[in-house]
């Protein structure tokens, strides 16, 4: 591997035996067995492939986004500071202004205009849209042992964000696609740490007729998890460590470990380069998975959602973004089976 | 049969000694009368008794076996029960449940509350009390107040009954009733100490008197019966003292205060009805009446503090109306009748408290609202010269003060402004011989200077020495007016309890 | 929307279910009010006992030893507040923030140390909700209370045992005379402190019991501050229901109750909007004069000795 | 004689000077034993906490900008304090006293820039106020408990700010529920450039010194305290206790929503949902640290800046939990709020000082014979 000597002399001392890096975590922080975590992983993955070395830092509130950038970029020790939540632009754009030598990298939101800031980030509503798809097919198909006949599914949220409610975007958009009658119930926790009040929507929804639950609510997710164990429905979560193997139905993957690996590998190469890269279904950065699960998906409905993949990836369908956008979306656009 | 000694006591609290090795001894069948000036060490010492102070040194013997009472239920249990000078009653709490809480009948945790009830109307009408069981202690009256907390003692079934000023709020009739009471326990074989300032109580009930002085025992075997009260107080202060003679108004002059068709309505009730009075420059109107006929809601209405359902008053021939601090501006003094909770910040210094009320006066505050602190602690100085008043400095908090002290910087703060009508109410209320000679002698000078003072108190003697002019209010209405003289004790008794049938009977008879 | 009786089953069985916690936790302000002392600290309370119920649990493999162990650890942290202010006369505002202060910060520590994980435990072994089959052949009432977990009828029958034990007890009305006037009641001989340290150790156990209904009653597992404020909650449902047993659990359903709905309404208004409800409601209550009572009047006095 | 108060009050303030000093002694001493429990080095952490807060300028400058909102927060309740209200609503007055400011700041254009920020401090002193009073006004009435009110409203006012940032307020694009970024105007100004310190810190001492001066030399202050101490003695003084009870909480939660200003104007430049890490909450152990004075609580806030800097740094540099940084701050508070702890404590070290010493006496005694 060579070193990205160019902008090393500039920016003083760095590690001159590895890449060194450092992360800002979002105000969830680690253990949400989520996004947060997810990343912590793809920095570790990233650490042991490249040799490099990375710290990192769990700010408390808003306004410490802000100082502890300042501080990773004033020591001018790290090839690139990450930042991965969408509150942080704010203060990255500052910071980056400020050093203009220092590599900085935005994940999970798009940022644009800067000389050194690179983003990487999926369209929200990618991740959830195959597993809506696959839901919006269970629901209604016998095969799946614990769907009902209603046609009803659920989706909890933790907070009411733009970027959550993007995401629920996804999950209905694919639902509805596959089967526009079928009946979406979204509800918010108010926190990501309340996995009572979490177990507590689902079971409502579950009780309302829903066989299948979708969560992306950081740790309150656990509460939709031990509904859907009680109520012996399906759920589909978001990260690889959230499974029921037996009552997931998919988990709602987005690859953000990916994420953190291609940015290091880019300084690796010597090939980063400031701007936007946007990755989603085509790049299969998003996309329901089925490891760890015991549920058999018939191989037809697999054909369905490759098929759907493709017309993504062909640009033949593009997905809506916020959950105002649903109804006139899902009017215009339909899978025939 | 020596039933309590208490050997050697000496309490000392931070900054005081509250008694110095004290002897005190109780018989049974005896009722003892504490005495002694505020601050003596009677409530201390009473305290230590009950078990709610442990003594600095000393040692307490019961029906000659030593003794520590830790807790007051310590003493409880060897049947010791105290009437305390602050009533310590629940207002929210039914006479009932006031009575029987933590020493409730029956033998299981349950609460028996038909059992109880039967066990407090049995006592009720054994003693002849006249309080409703049911009713919340917050809708009583003072008086009947005062008689739960003697009915928490009986029923208790105490062998010692410690009384701590348990007249200072009662009527001469109510106080009567309380001493027949307490001879009948003591025939029953009970002993009672009791405390108070009132020296014709003492002399009426005790069998034995102990005199305390600035937490010294003076003595303590005196006989009622063989020393005049004049030679009691002396006993007390430490030196001669000039009891109250009448010094009666050398010129009563023009109208001052005037007051036409006060009414008070409260809780929907009207407290006082349709009173009308007016006081002259240079004269004492004394109001007497059992607490709780209305006085509170006169006096509210006489300074401001409460909107009457109709009144006029006029001072000088100009109305008054408006908020207390109108009232105060206009020229009327108030001197109110809880030195602690109503006259004082007992956590701010004596100079602050020497401007209360007049904080917003020209001489203690600048027109841009700042204090003009050089002035203020000046004025204060004078005040603590000119009126006596004992404290380390003007800058010591009023709690550090005795009580008698307390008074005297209200007393200071109101008279000081020259005031053209005053309310007075209870000035003397729980304060000693010297400080009441001191502040009785300041009512009259400033009458004689030509104020019209209003003088509210339930001590019928105070009102009779003081006034120049004598109201009786009973429930709200005024049902006597007289000249000092005119009325015998025992008649003003009679009109203050609604008796004044019997009273202008006796008249017509006369 | 369809609007079914399933709906409405849903919705007065998950009332029920959500408002344990705040019973439970009310409950416990209750004994700590009616003792004479404030009761800010039911959040740290509440949260030490999520913790200490899942460390118990975990330990012993057993929820009711879990509990148990919840219920002491709440009273642990309950002591922090009660030796503040009843031995060394802080405000009972500041030793009550002072346990939420604490337990935020200790939680997340311990979970670190004990459990070398961060933001959440472990699962373990929890209350499971009974298979009560049987309850289903009642009408109606059957099938929302066949939806509750055991702890909910323990809940029930503690506000019940609760008011028996406030108003029907000699302990009970010593313990409200300390209240409201603690000056009286040392003098008929109580010990006022050991009537509050006992009303501030059952706050903590009755806190902590809450927290356990939401850590190992609800869920299997302990997140992070995972009381989410029901503590808070608690303290105002307490003067709400007038600092009394009944009508605490009539605060908590009515808060429970508003709960429930919002997962109808969520999807009409604006969530933000729609939590806010209960609030805005319960201080119109009080604007109208009709709660919000100032409680026992001795709360917060002390006695010398 | 003036002198003679000056003496009487030097000597009450640096009694309880003492008493926060020796608290602060004894809690970071606790701490280290807590950090050395928990496995890691007492030394290394402490030089973390405070060798960066205060031996660097950017640290004492982080120190000081932690501190800011802690100020007013702080004061906020301090002030309430001396009419014996708690005021809890300080999070909820900073919410609304921080959207206010944001308001101002986004959307009214063309002023001046020194003009501006004060607008928008002004807007939030409004807001803040605004939301205080009406929690007096229950008090004051409908004699609702300021505590409960005050609770419920912070509730509502959080639900109420995050609905505008993520509805109406909500700038397009904008991936968390906010509002437009405020104009260049009404930025305050950095006392250290690539620092969050800003001329707000000067805002909350001047806004402590007009508290101590208003309290110490005026008669509004004199009325506050003697409502404070005693309503009734008041009341027939002539005072008119619901005003100032109303005047002093409004003012309180004023203050409280010029913290929310200062986080506004100069540290995120609009409003964020959820910005506060409990400040509001924060500033009732800052007021009690400082004995409810108002100058004290410049200090016991910078104290919680310092510690709050240092975690920020041993977040950063070092795998220590920073939760271990807030159970110092805990034994900081219990110690302070219990000056009677601390006497009990220190009497007792006496005790056994004077017997360690008497036994010393014996032996030399014992070894003469
Ligand atoms: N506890 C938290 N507090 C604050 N923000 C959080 C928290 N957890 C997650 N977030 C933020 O919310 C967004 C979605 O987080 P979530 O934890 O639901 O992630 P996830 O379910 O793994 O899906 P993801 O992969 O979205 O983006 C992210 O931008 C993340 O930074
Ligand atoms: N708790 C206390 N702390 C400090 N000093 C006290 C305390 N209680 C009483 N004292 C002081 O002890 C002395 C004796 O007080 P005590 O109450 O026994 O007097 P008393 O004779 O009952 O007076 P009074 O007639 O006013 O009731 C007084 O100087 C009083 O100020
Ligand atoms: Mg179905
Ligand atoms: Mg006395």
């Amino acid at each position: 591997g060579q070193k990205n000597s160019g902008s090393d002399n500039e920016t003083g001392n760095k590690n001159e035996d590895g890449i060194k890096f450092a992360v800002l975590f979002g105000a969830g922080g680690l253990g949400d067995n989520g996004y947060n975590d997810e990343v912590y992983m793809g920095a570790e993955m990233a650490a042991e492939q490249f040799g490099a070395t990375f710290d990192y830092a769990e700010p408390k509130d808003v306004a410490e986004f802000e100082t502890q950038l300042r501080a990773f970029a004033d020591s001018g020790e790290y090839d690139v500071i990450i930042a991965i939540s969408t509150e942080q632009v704010d203060a990255l754009k500052m910071v980056a202004e400020d050093y203009p030598e220092q590599r900085f990298c935005m994940l999970d939101t798009i940022v644009e205009g800067y000389d050194n800031i690179h983003s990487i980030s999926a369209a929200y509503p990618d991740q959830h849209f195959l597993s809506g798809v696959l839901a919006g097919i269970a629901t209604q198909d016998e095969r799946f042992p614990l769907s009902n006949p209603e046609n009803i599914l659920g989706f909890t949220i933790a907070m009411d964000t733009p970027t959550s409610r993007g995401q629920a975007a996804g999950f209905i958009a694919g639902a509805k696609y596959i089967n526009p009658d079928v009946e979406i119930l979204t509800n918010f926790i108010g926190s990501y740490k309340d996995p009572a009040t979490a177990k507590e929507l689902a079971l409502m929804m579950y009780e309302r007729g829903a066989d299948i639950v979708s969560a992306n609510a950081g740790s309150s997710t656990q509460g939709v998890f031990y509904a859907a164990e009680e109520k012996n429905r399906y759920v589909i979560g978001t990260s690889l460590a959230m499974i029921d193997p037996d009552r997931s139905l998919a988990i709602s993957l987005k690859k953000v470990w990916l994420f953190v690996v291609q940015e290091i590998e880019s300084i690796h190469n010597g090939t980063w380069e400031p701007g936007s890269t946007v990755l989603g279904i085509p790049e299969g950065v998003c996309n329901y998975d089925t490891t760890g699960l015991n549920i058999q998906i018939p191989d037809d409905v697999v054909a369905i959602l490759d098929d759907i993949r493709t017309k993504i990836a062909n640009g033949e369908l593009t997905l809506p973004t916020d959950l105002d956008q649903i109804d006139e979306w899902a009017s215009q656009n339909q899978y025939h089976r | 049969m020596e039933i309590i000694r208490m050997e050697n006591i000496s309490k000392i609290y931070p900054g005081t000694v509250a008694l110095k090795g004290v002897d005190f001894t109780l018989n049974k069948q005896e009722i003892v009368s504490l005495l002694g000036e505020n601050g003596a060490g009677k409530t201390t010492l009473m305290k230590i008794l009950y078990g709610m102070t442990a003594p600095s040194s000393g040692r307490i013997f019961y029906k000659g076996e030593p003794v520590r009472f830790k807790r007051p239920i310590d003493a409880i249990e060897k049947g010791i029960c105290m009437v305390h000078q602050h009533f310590m009653l629940v207002p929210a709490f039914t006479v009932v449940e006031n009575i029987i809480a933590g020493s409730e009948p029956g033998s299981n945790i349950f609460l028996d509350k038909k059992k109880a009830r039967q066990e407090v109307i049995d006592l009720i009408s054994r003693f002849k009390f006249n309080v409703d069981p049911d009713a919340k202690v917050e809708k009583l009256s003072v008086g009947e107040q005062q008689r739960v907390e003697i009915l928490k003692v009986l029923y208790r079934k105490a062998d010692v009954i410690i009384l701590d000023e348990p007249t200072a709020v009662l009527t001469p009739h109510e106080v009567d009733d309380l001493f027949a009471v307490l001879r009948r326990l003591k025939d029953e074989g009970k002993s009672i100490i009791i405390i108070t300032h009132k020296l014709k109580e003492t002399k009426e009930i005790a069998d034995r008197v102990v005199v305390l002085r600035d937490g010294n025992l003076i003595n303590d075997n005196v006989d009622p019966r063989k020393v005049s009260t004049k030679e009691l107080s002396e006993m007390m202060v430490g030196h001669e003292v000039n009891l109250q003679a009448r010094r009666p108004a050398k010129h009563i002059g023009e109208v001052c205060l005037k007051v036409e068709n006060l009414t008070v309505e409260e809780d929907g009730k009207e407290k006082v009805k349709n009173v009308s009075f007016a006081i002259h420059h240079g004269e004492i109107l004394g109001i007497a009446g059992i607490e709780g006929n209305g006085q509170t809601q006169i006096i509210e209405a006489l300074t401001g503090l409460r909107k009457p359902k109709s009144m006029k008053l006029t001072l000088d021939g100009k109305e008054v109306t408006g908020k207390s601090s109108d009232f105060l501006k206009a020229g009327i003094g108030h001197v109110p009748e809880d030195r602690l909770s109503m006259g004082l910040v007992k956590e701010m210094s004596v100079m602050e408290n020497m401007i209360l009320g007049y904080h917003r006066e020209s001489e203690f505050c600048s027109k841009k609202g700042l204090l003009l602190k050089k002035q203020i602690s000046q004025y204060a100085e004078k005040l603590k010269k000119d009126f006596l008043v004992k404290a380390a400095s003007i800058y010591s908090a009023v709690s550090s003060l005795s009580g008698g002290n307390q008074q005297k910087i209200i007393i200071s703060r109101v008279f000081s402004r020259e005031p053209k009508a005053i309310i007075v109410a209870h000035p003397t209320r729980g304060v000693d011989i010297g400080a009441t000679e001191y502040i009785h002698n300041q009512l009259i000078e400033l009458r004689d200077r030509g104020a019209a003072v209003l003088l509210i108190s339930a001590d019928l003697d105070e009102v009779r020495a003081l006034s120049d002019r004598i109201l009786v209010l009973y429930e709200g209405e005024i049902v006597s007016e007289s000249m000092p003289g005119e009325l015998s004790e025992v008649e003003m008794g009679l009109l203050m309890t609604g008796g004044n049938y019997m009273v202008e009977e006796g008249k017509q008879r006369d | 929307m369809t609007f079914n009786a399933e709906v409405l089953y849903s919705i007065v069985a998950s009332t029920l279910r959500s408002s344990v916690p705040l019973i439970l936790a009310a409950l416990g302000g209750c004994f700590s009010v009616r003792a004479g002392v404030s009761d800010l600290g039911l959040e740290g309370m509440m949260l030490a006992g999520s913790f200490f119920s899942v460390l118990g649990s975990y330990i012993t493999g057993n929820a009711w030893l879990g509990l148990l162990f919840g219920m002491l650890f709440g009273a642990v942290f309950s002591m922090l507040h009660a030796v503040m202010h009843i031995t060394y006369r802080v405000n009972a505002s500041i030793s009550g923030m002072c346990v939420n202060l604490l337990a935020t910060a200790a939680t997340p520590l311990l979970l670190n140390e004990i459990f070398g994980m961060s933001g959440k435990s472990p699962i373990v072994e929890a209350f499971k909700k009974p298979d009560w089959q049987w309850m289903n052949n009642i009408p109606v009432v059957g099938r929302i209370l066949g939806a509750q977990n055991v702890l909910f009828f323990v809940a029930i029958l503690l506000v019940i045992v609760s008011w028996i034990f406030m108003y029907k007890t000699k302990i009970g009305l010593r313990m409200r005379m300390v209240s409201e006037n603690p000056h009286a009641a040392s003098t008929v001989g109580l010990n006022v402190t050991a009537y509050k340290y006992f009303g501030v150790a059952m706050s903590g156990c009755l806190a902590g019991f809450a927290g356990a209904y939401l850590s190992i009653g609800q869920m299997n597992l302990f997140v992070e501050e995972m009381t989410a404020g029901r503590g808070y909650i608690a303290v105002v449902i307490n003067a709400f229901g007038k600092y009394n047993p009944l009508g605490v659990f009539g605060g908590s359903i009515f808060f429970g109750f508003f709960d429930a709905l919002q997962t109808i309404f969520q999807n009409i208004f604006p969530s933000q909007l729609v939590m806010m409800t209960p609030y805005v409601f319960t201080l119109l209550v009080i604007a109208l004069g009709l709660g919000g009572s100032r409680g026992p009047a001795g709360v917060g006095k002390h006695v010398d000795n | 004689m003036i002198k003679n108060i000056d003496n009487a009050r030097k000597i009450k303030m640096g009694s309880s000077f003492m008493n926060s000093a020796i608290a602060l002694v004894i809690s970071l001493i606790l701490g280290m034993v807590i950090i050395g429990i928990s496995g890691y080095s007492p030394i290394e952490s402490y030089i973390a906490i405070f060798g960066v807060s205060l031996g660097t300028l950017k640290g004492f400058a982080l120190s000081l900008s932690q501190a800011t909102p802690l100020i007013f927060t702080g004061l906020a309740f301090a002030f309430a304090y001396k009419v014996k209200m708690i005021n809890t609503g300080a999070e909820g007055q900073l919410y609304a006293g921080a959207m206010a400011a944001a308001l101002v700041g986004a959307y009214i254009t063309n002023l001046p820039s020194g003009v501006h920020a004060l607008l928008g401090f002004a807007a939030a002193f409004l807001a803040g106020g605004l939301a205080a009073l009406f929690v007096a006004l229950c008090k004051v009435y409908l004699n609702a408990n300021e505590i409960i009110v005050s609770l419920m409203l912070n509730e509502i006012i959080i639900f109420f700010t995050s609905y505008l940032a993520n509805g109406p307020l909500k700038p397009p694009g904008s991936g968390v529920g906010q509002t437009k970024m405020i104009e260049d105007t009404a930025k305050l100004t950095k006392l250290i450039p690539q620092t969050q310190l800003t001329t707000a810190i000067f805002i909350a001492i001047i806004t402590a010194c007009v508290l101590a001066y208003l309290l110490d030399k005026t008669v509004f202050g004199y009325e506050i305290k003697v409502t404070g101490h005693n309503l009734k003695a008041s009341n027939v003084a002539g005072i008119n206790v619901s005003k100032i009870s109303l005047i002093t909480f409004a003012l309180s939660g004023a203050i409280a929503g010029m913290g929310g200003a200062a986080m506004v104007l100069g540290v995120n430049y609009r409003f964020v949902e959820g910005f506060s890490s409990g400040y509001g909450f924060a500033g009732i152990s800052i007021a009690a640290l400082a004995a409810y004075n108002p100058i004290g609580v410049i200090f016991s806030a910078f104290l919680i800046g310092i510690l709050k800097s240092g975690t920020i740094t041993l977040n950063r540099t070092t795998s220590i939990p920073v939760e271990l940084v807030d159970i110092i701050q805990v034994l900081v508070l219990i110690f302070v709020a219990a000056p009677a702890l601390i006497k009990s404590i220190m009497s007792r070290a006496k005790k056994v000082r004077s017997k360690s010493s008497r036994e010393e006496h014996m032996e030399v005694k014992t070894s003469d014979i």
